[in-house]
């Protein structure tokens, strides 16, 4: 019991998560490499035409799975920030800030592909409904925190300030996952439900849950990949380091 | 220990004031936030009367009329209560057809004709295979599923 | 000085702090109980304003805990500070208040009242007779120091953390300050102090620690 | 508890009424870009009265908005705020205590100076008072929301823009709501629900804002 505890915060040090960081990114990137190719080919040639919206609609096996990953990627940024905040651990505050670019992009594609949805389902690229403007705001935290972050010299009062921000803004993310069923919105209520049967059919439901399980992968791997350059540029001055032979010179 | 007691207040007092704004935002949805109004509400004369506006609702079945040399599409909007009549002109989303649902943007006109200026489609959160959706048209299980069908 | 029998004791252990990318002092420990001045020296940037600042607990430590009375200051925070007076490179005035109001609104805000009378007088014992009444913005660097420092005579605080306190201060006012402190010591009070002038904090229960020594 | 927030909303209105000229600032910016839109939109009697509650309350978001980055940012420079995080008293009260004062003096003149720019929009009278209801719930929430801003940009050299980057998402609620109000009212809706809802915000953000401010200014003295 107790030698499990100090593994963990044995990874909580940047030095040993160095290393780590490296097999965990290299794994999830081969991993999400192969669920996306799949995905990406059963979306467009194993599921089926929709009874109404016909071809259009397989735009949603890249919005759905990047809306939700925008959501989810933000919690998790705010969870590492309320533990930096608790714990004073350098390594989640590494940890929030190599995640934030990816989310923002999630974001962005989650709106863009929304929109190119949009234009022939609902009539219209964008509508000012509370679904879509509340992501909107998600992706102005999202590029709010990484502008606060850039702009505070100090790691360390970056680091606090901006997960202060980050917990600011996770009000954001009930009000996204419920302005469909607390407001008559443009945007459709959510298909798949947790207390519900999920009015989609079987093939499509598998393609998105593989298209989503895809870029669970790919948000890994890059935001490991990007942890670890970080940590180098946050520990240069650490032994370890240099040891590495990459610092200096 | 007396620090303790004054922060111990704080934090009732919070949580007194979350609760209150809790009842505030329950009070609030019980109004007329809504992003469109039905025809039960247009009937109920809750929509302005004289302002732009957004009604929604399926479109009627069999009720969809084309003017013939003009854009112009007449239409009625039902909530299976109440029905308003709507006239359009311009180009219709490709998910409009009679029985999807709809949101028109525009105004009452005279002889209760609501004149649109912009009509969206409002899409429900069923996706399945054209042959899935006529096998359930034809066991007439199709209105259970289709969420539009309720009064919106 | 303060209720109860125990004499007030401030603890530092292996306490860490970083700026920037520089490591200003690591596992630096000692303790100050009642009755002594602690006196803080060191070249510029060797850490001390951090220090003193970390000891007022504005500043979150790296690693290492800061105890007062046995007690984490994080945990204890107002606690702790009822008990303490920090006086940093800013005077902590406002230049659109008078003399008065300022001291004034700092006693209220640290927890005491302070009568307006107690006000002038304290105002007219650190030197500011006549100036009272005026907004701070007007007085000279050595008057507005001078009110910052009358907080000194105003407070009741045991733990005194002051960031060269001696600045902008002339000859008599200097000497009227080392009083002021030695009185606090002497009556069980603690004063940590830095100062790089040579200023002669000499008392039977100084101690000096001089930060960033490199010769070890 | 309330007497140390009663002397800090003393303190700071003493000090604004010896420097009214910023008061005034404020106040001014708000009646210069509200009367900048019939200008540049034409004198079109339906189309200004149409606007009018997104232009009034884009305006008084823009103008609280910029007096903004003034709530800590003298008390950091001359050491008061330091001073203010080491006294005995809760941090989040005395941040109550100086949002509020803020608001009385950045805040309160928008709201009553808001009618008279209405009436360059031919609001009607009830419509004039759903703004100005709007306003006295809503520009509180935006001070207590800003402040988190403010106090988060305390003393960076790009503070001004990034204050605006960061607060003004935050802010997109209660601008729906607060014109969503005025709007509803002049279609013959009624604004209860929108002011409700605007009052919920307030409330929810007296409680949580101050306890981030003061987390935030804890960060920006470090």
């Amino acid at each position: 019991m107790s030698s499990r505890l100090i593994n963990w915060f044995k990874f909580s040090s940047p030095a040993t998560f160095y290393p780590l960081a490296r097999k965990i990114s290299v794994a999830s990137a081969v991993i999400a490499v192969v669920l996306i190719a799949v995905g990406l080919y059963m979306s467009f040639f194993v599921a089926p035409t929709d009874y109404k919206q016909g071809e259009g609609y397989r735009i949603i096996f890249v919005h759905v799975p990047a809306s939700w990953m925008s959501m989810f990627i933000y919690l998790v940024m705010a969870a590492w920030a309320a533990m930096g905040l608790v714990f004073n651990t350098r390594l989640s505050a590494m940890m929030a800030q190599a995640l934030a670019p990816t989310g923002a992009m999630f974001a962005f594609i989650s709106l863009w592909t929304g929109s190119f949805w949009g234009k022939p389902m609902w009539g219209t690229w964008w509508v000012w409904d509370a679904r879509i403007t509340s992501e909107l705001i998600l992706l102005f935290l999202y590029l709010g925190y990484m502008a606060l972050r850039a702009a505070i010299d100090d790691p360390r009062r970056g680091d606090r300030a901006s997960a202060i921000l980050l917990l600011v803004g996770v009000v954001n993310i009930p009000i996204i996952y419920y302005s469909v069923q607390w407001w008559n919105t443009l945007h459709q209520g959510s298909t798949i439900k947790m207390n519900a049967e999920t009015t989609m059919d079987e093939t499509m439901l598998i393609t998105m849950l593989i298209m989503t399980l895809g870029f669970w992968a790919y948000s890994i791997a890059v935001a490991m990949a990007r942890v670890r350059t970080v940590i180098l540029e946050r520990e240069r001055t650490a032994s370890w380091v240099r040891e590495l032979g990459l610092a200096g010179s | 220990m007396k620090a303790r007691h004054k922060r111990l207040g704080i934090i009732v007092v919070g949580l007194a004031a979350l609760g209150l704004a809790a009842f505030l935002v329950l009070n609030a949805l019980e109004g007329n936030l809504s992003y469109f109004f039905s025809p039960t509400e247009v009937a109920e004369g809750k929509a302005p009367a004289d302002h732009i506006f957004r009604l929604g609702g399926l479109v009627e079945q069999g009720s969809v009329t084309r003017d013939a040399g003009s854009l112009t599409v007449k239409f009625v909007v039902t909530d299976m209560a109440q029905s308003v009549n709507v006239a359009y002109s311009g180009i219709l989303p490709d998910l409009f057809a009679e029985g999807q649902g709809v949101i028109a943007q525009g105004r009452m006109g005279p002889d209760n004709v609501f004149i649109a200026e912009e009509v969206l489609a409002k899409h429900d959160e069923t996706y399945m295979p054209p042959e899935v959706a006529d096998a359930l048209e034809k066991s007439g299980k199709m209105g259970e599923r289709h969420p539009g069908s309720k009064p919106l | 000085m303060t209720p109860g029998s125990t004499s007030p004791s401030l603890q530092i252990d292996r306490l860490c702090c970083v700026r920037g990318d520089r490591t200003l002092f690591h596992d630096l420990s000692f303790a100050v109980s009642g009755g002594e001045l602690l006196h803080l020296k060191g070249h510029n940037g060797s850490g001390k304003t951090t220090l003193l600042r970390a000891l007022a607990g504005l500043l979150l430590p790296e690693s290492g805990e800061i105890r007062w009375q046995g007690e984490n200051i994080r945990a204890l925070r107002e606690e702790y500070a009822r008990h303490l007076l920090y006086l940093g490179h800013h005077n902590g005035i406002k230049g659109d208040l008078t003399a008065v109001e300022n001291l004034r609104i700092a006693a209220i805000l640290d927890g005491y009242a302070l009568d307006e009378e107690t006000a002038w007088r304290i105002l007219a014992e650190i030197g500011l007779r006549g100036h009272e009444d005026l907004p701070t913005k007007h007085l000279s660097q050595g008057q507005k120091r001078r009110v910052a420092l009358a907080r000194l005579l105003a407070n009741r605080a045991t733990v005194w953390v002051l960031d060269e306190p001696f600045t902008a201060l002339d000859v008599a006012a200097v000497q009227l300050l080392q009083d002021v402190i030695h009185r606090h010591v002497a009556d069980g009070g603690i004063a940590i102090v830095t100062t790089h002038q040579e200023v002669a904090m000499i008392g039977a229960n100084t101690r000096t620690i001089e930060l960033g020594r490199r010769d070890a | 508890m309330l007497e140390p927030l009663y002397w800090i909303i003393r303190r700071d209105l003493t000090i604004a009424m010896r420097r009214r000229a910023d008061v005034f600032t404020t106040l001014i910016f708000f009646v210069i870009v509200v009367s900048l839109f019939p200008l540049g939109i034409g004198p079109e009697p339906e189309t200004l009265r149409q606007i009018a509650p997104g232009i009034v309350w884009v305006g008084a978001l823009l103008a609280s908005m910029l007096a903004l980055e003034q709530i800590f940012s003298a008390d950091h420079r001359d050491g008061t705020l330091e001073q203010m995080l080491l006294t005995p008293q809760p941090v989040s009260v005395l941040v109550v205590g100086k949002i509020l004062a803020h608001w009385l003096v950045s805040g309160v003149p928008l709201v009553i100076m808001a009618p008279v720019l209405g009436l360059q929009y031919n609001l009607s009278a009830d419509v004039l008072l759903v703004l100005m209801a709007s306003l006295l719930l809503g520009t509180p929430a935006l001070s207590l929301i800003g402040a988190i801003g403010a106090a988060l940009t305390l003393g960076l050299r790009s503070g001004g823009v990034l204050l605006a980057l960061l607060v003004l998402p935050l802010y997109i609620p209660v601008l729906i709501f607060g014109a969503g109000a005025v709007e509803a009212t002049a279609s013959g809706l009624g604004g209860q629900a929108h002011l409700s809802m605007l009052a919920a915000i307030l409330v929810a953000s007296l409680v949580l804002a101050p306890l981030a401010t003061a987390a935030a200014l804890r960060v920006a003295e470090d």
